[in-house]
């Protein structure tokens, strides 16, 4: 059973997710972040959900599409922002930028741009975390067009060969940049493709938060009891454009409608509502809630807007370790 | 004649191949959406159909696989990738069966593969997403490697490497897409291996490659100020070299700068630059000298890429040592 | 139904393959033919069985262990010897040797010594065909190691999506030279691991010969009325090592009991029994369809060991097209 | 001290790695056999027990992927491939992440992964089977590439691979398996990025990597019977490259043969010969020569290995010219 605190942690987290984005499309036409930003728009309810059942020592990997991965985790705001507007401050000091976020003392080690390269690199955490021991899980999240990607097939054997704690999240938003999942796979439903890799394989709504967030409860703490790789697809939506302001609307892409109908079942609004109508939160806590992540963001740009540029001295520093 | 951008010119080059010969088919991630990422979508569906140029999975590897088994049966395959960088996915199935088909199987197989990649650069693209690395195709025996600077080069070296019979790795650079050039409407090949002399000059040789040569013209622009006349030569290929035209060049100047997008260690310019000291050393009028990123990462934050790329003034400054 | 002339035409091209290779080993310690041998002694069944129902325009692709598909598709003995002899008169003239295998006159289009790596060229080779409205397929055989790479899982994909006429056989010896498949597949069903991909997949036994050409043309003729892809796992028994003339009997490979039980149940003498039995063949008829193979293995032998070496300028031959 | 051969004294440097640290593993396919290729056996099995040491499936993306997963958590995982070949499955794992780790996350990881490959020659190892392509691995920054040629070196070199902080290629040649040499039963490293010198002389400098080594000798003894003195020297690692002894060797000699198992066209054997030129061009008095083989494919027979792997005879001869 789900217990307050992680619905509203989760709420907090979804939204956190959210506004942070929203603060980067708005502040975006000053064109001072000067990188491709991947909006995870309409999907946060999958980092938030799996995020919210982990602890500091669980490893998450993402992938381009990061963002979310990043603050569900509880990544440093500051440093994300500051990553953002390329300074030294950031992350990375300014070396990955939106495509390479990491927080190691949060558990998130990372995200890549290039997609399917983070799935096996996770599965070697979870290697780690087994061979040392601990009680812990790695997650790698990745996109319907990272089940593209043979390593996923080579990744999942090992994973279930070895039996591993490892957590593989496929985002499924339907799209690879400008291709639908109809014109790159066969056999659309991927929880099913990978079912029969010797591991357990799970299809969850990533449209219905508190639905989400019950089964992975549940999915997380099987792994951590059994030591098992689980499989899960998340059916998301993708609200903004593969990259960023746009909203890829035009043929082959989808429609106006299509996006309408989308925004109208809004994750975000109907968590909302959940929390209301059970009575966990009403709108005023909401309310405050909000407004201390607003801060909290504020504080973050702001942290960023006044932070240095990295010079010339940082191009050759970290080159070896 | 007429101009046309980089990009159009490239588009072109395709199309006019597809139009001669309906064996060329195009494939990629996304290609067939009119949005495409930089505005590289090439609109020729609807003259050729899916079956000619079509959508592919993120699967690098098997789709770099399916291009080599259509080559080795006469169909002559243009494949996409909007990064040189993701074709690190692929380079068992390019060096272990492209590029050694031909000579492996004893002449039984050709394999006349165009690998289309472009090399990312500013905006943040970083670490994986700016990678110039066709030195290591060029390493490789069994490839050519070709680097437009120009429109006209971009469709006809195109087209020449649509029908060339080996494979082929097409390098095109972002920062080239909207440079404007005169373009002939006509189906025309730019024969793959020919250096274009841009320049003449006898006190100093600049050669290079791709979106060096806005660099090199700037360079030999302001020496021209200080009465230094530069040779300025696109090397328009990495492999092979046209080795002739840059001996005949360095002969006569005695000095050498070579340009390349790709790191040096190892690289084309290393190359170069051994070739060049090895049969003409002791003409040499003064020591060669590479101009490449440092051998670092590809850094996302602007304050860095302006370090990390080859810039004018630090350019000049170690060409002024050498005068 | 399987007529005569293809069970006949089935059991010399298993003969072939077991008597070449028998006179590989028999010759080997001439110590002439320098490079790596592959023998495919107790797995001949499925090359065969294929390649029977297969015409010259179909097209095959194969590993390391090519000799019996070079073979069973009718590749030219002469050329297969004098390329084990490193002779200028081999199939390939000395470049590409015992691993690299190719005629293409008869759609032997070549083996390539990466494991995995002629999976997605063989993909290539049905877009070929299907682009051209040929009324043929291509075949890739490769072995259970083959399975572990993940080109094959993008492969399976591709071929459901584009409706390719490929095959894809699996034979399993349950092997990839020094490791056994439980120490690497989580699931050691192949057939069903990829039963999901979108396209049909079977498992057949490669050591009950009639059984498996039954079962096999079948497959083969669904293929071409339907230009759909299909998979096949056959079971099969590796006599030999991995490589060259041991038996690779030790601990964590195989016992000597095993091999033997192995031989005892020997494919290629089960064929005889059965084409005696059902009076397609006396045995004097199989005596003369032998001693014919050993004429023209003996006639490749001799072309081979005459063949002149290649010399200097052949290096330089072919670099380029 | 006891004798060693070079693939017992890498079996050692492994061995004892293992003992001094239990976050080294080792993994690759089938070397948990007795019986693995080229009697490269580990027996390390009873030792360590499975968790340390074991087999994987034929996905060496993947378990390139494990690897580096292991080492930006402090583990120190060593992967063995039979063939170097076989890593150009694994490039996208090494060259997009595993070598920019450290760079690209700000040195927040450290990827200490020991990737361990065999080059192949002889017996018809042919196109996909003997490939030497350090240069490539040399070429991105980030990466370790480490060539002994000495049982010595192979235990020293490998204790310095698996403990030191970067992705470090470990690569052995076959033909050198079985030679042996002196080998300190101690735990000791061998610095990465020292060249060693064997021999000295004031005439020619004849510098190389791993299977040249053998040769190279050869080339001093016969030249030395002329009363020409060699430097010869060792490389050792391809990158980093030790400039100084490289240098101040072929200051003293002004005159520099480069020999490398690798192809020359953009190869270290190209870096080597671009960077002293552009150093010391000027106090050359030959010009320097390239040692490697052609720019084709490995080839199977034997009757064209003998012309594709450098002979003693080709090599005088072209040195007797720069004499
Ligand atoms: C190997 C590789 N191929 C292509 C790209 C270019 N690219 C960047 S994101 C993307 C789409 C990825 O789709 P998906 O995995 O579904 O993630 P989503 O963007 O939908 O979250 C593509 C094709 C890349 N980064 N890496
Ligand atoms: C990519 C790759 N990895 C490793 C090898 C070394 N190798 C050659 S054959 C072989 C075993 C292949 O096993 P399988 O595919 O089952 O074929 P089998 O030998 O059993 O017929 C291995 C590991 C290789 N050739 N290619
Ligand atoms: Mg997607
Ligand atoms: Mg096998």
């Amino acid at each position: 059973m789900l217990s307050k605190k992680k619905i509203i942690d989760f709420y907090i987290s979804v939204s956190k997710i959210r506004k942070s984005e929203e603060k980067l499309i708005e502040l975006n036409p000053e064109q001072e972040m000067r990188c491709p930003h991947h909006y995870a728009i309409g999907q946060e309810v999958v980092a938030a959900g799996v995020c919210v059942n982990l602890n500091d020592k669980d490893q998450i990997f993402s992938s381009h599409r990061c963002h979310g991965h990043y603050i569900a985790k509880g990544g440093c705001l500051k440093s994300f922002m500051a990553e953002l507007y390329n300074k030294v401050t950031g992350c990375t000091e300014g070396k990955g930028g939106s495509m390479h976020l990491i927080d190691t003392k949060k558990g998130m080690m990372g995200s890549h741009g290039v997609v399917g390269t983070n799935i096996p690199i996770a599965l070697g955490a979870s290697f780690y975390l087994k061979y040392k021991k601990k009680k812990n899980l790695s997650v790698v999240f990745f996109g319907d067009g990272g089940a593209d990607q043979g390593v996923l097939y080579e990744s999942l054997n090992f994973a279930a060969l070895k039996k591993l704690p490892i957590l593989f999240v496929c985002e499924n938003n339907g799209f690879a940049s400008f291709s639908h999942i109809s014109s790159r796979h066969a056999q659309k439903d991927i929880s099913l493709r990978v079912s029969n890799f010797g591991l357990k394989s799970f299809k969850l709504d990533g449209n219905n938060p508190v639905l989400f967030l019950n089964k992975i409860e549940k999915i997380i703490s099987y792994i951590k009891k059994n030591n098992k790789p689980v499989f899960v697809e998340a059916k998301v939506n993708r609200f903004m454009a593969h990259c960023g302001q746009g909203e890829d609307i035009g043929p082959g892409l989808r429609s106006k409608n299509d996006l309408n109908k989308m925004r109208n079942s809004d994750p975000l609004v109907s968590l909302q509502k959940y929390l209301i109508t059970k009575k966990l939160l009403n709108k005023e806590n909401i309310k405050l809630i909000d407004e201390k992540i607003d801060f909290e963001i504020q504080a973050a740009v702001s942290y960023a807007k006044k932070s240095k540029l990295p010079g010339k001295k940082d191009l050759f520093k970290n080159v070896l370790a | 004649m007429r101009k046309l951008s980089y990009l159009d010119a490239i588009r072109e080059g395709i199309q006019q191949s597809m139009q001669k010969d309906d064996s060329v088919f195009v494939y990629g991630e996304g290609i067939e959406i009119a949005s495409g990422p930089f505005g590289v979508p090439l609109n020729l569906e609807k003259e050729f159909g899916s079956k000619r140029i079509f959508d592919v999975p993120l699967s690098e590897a098997s789709m770099t696989g399916l291009g080599i088994g259509a080559a080795i049966n006469n169909l002559r395959p243009i494949m996409i990738h909007f990064r040189l960088d993701f074709t690190l996915l692929t380079l068992d199935q390019v060096f272990n069966a492209a590029s050694k088909i031909h000579y492996m199987f004893g002449g039984k197989l050709k394999c006349p593969i165009v690998i289309r990649a472009t090399v990312g650069q500013g905006w943040g693209q970083g670490p994986n997403h700016s990678q110039a690395f066709h030195s290591i195709y060029s390493h490789f025996p069994g490839m050519k490697v070709v680097l437009p600077s120009s429109p006209y080069d971009a469709k006809g070296l195109m087209i020449a490497s649509v029908f060339d019979n080996n494979p082929v790795l097409f390098l095109e650079h972002k920062s080239l897409y909207n440079s404007v050039g005169l373009v002939p409407k006509k189906f025309y090949k730019v024969k793959i291996g020919n250096a274009n002399v841009l320049e003449t000059g006898n006190d100093l040789s600049l050669l290079g490659f791709s979106s060096m040569l806005p660099l090199m013209k700037k360079v030999s622009r302001e020496l021209k100020k200080k009465k230094i006349n530069c040779d300025v030569i696109d090397l328009r290929s990495s492999y092979p070299l046209d080795k002739i035209t840059i001996l005949n060049s360095v002969k006569k100047t005695g000095k050498l700068v070579v340009f390349d997008i790709d790191w040096s260690f190892c690289g084309v310019s290393a190359e170069v630059s051994a070739f060049v000291s090895e049969k003409i050393g002791s003409k040499l009028k003064s020591n060669i000298i590479r101009i490449t990123p440092p051998h670092v990462s590809h850094p996302v934050s602007y304050a860095l890429e302006k370090y990390f790329y080859p810039n004018e003034n630090d350019v000049l400054k170690k060409i002024y040592k050498i005068l």
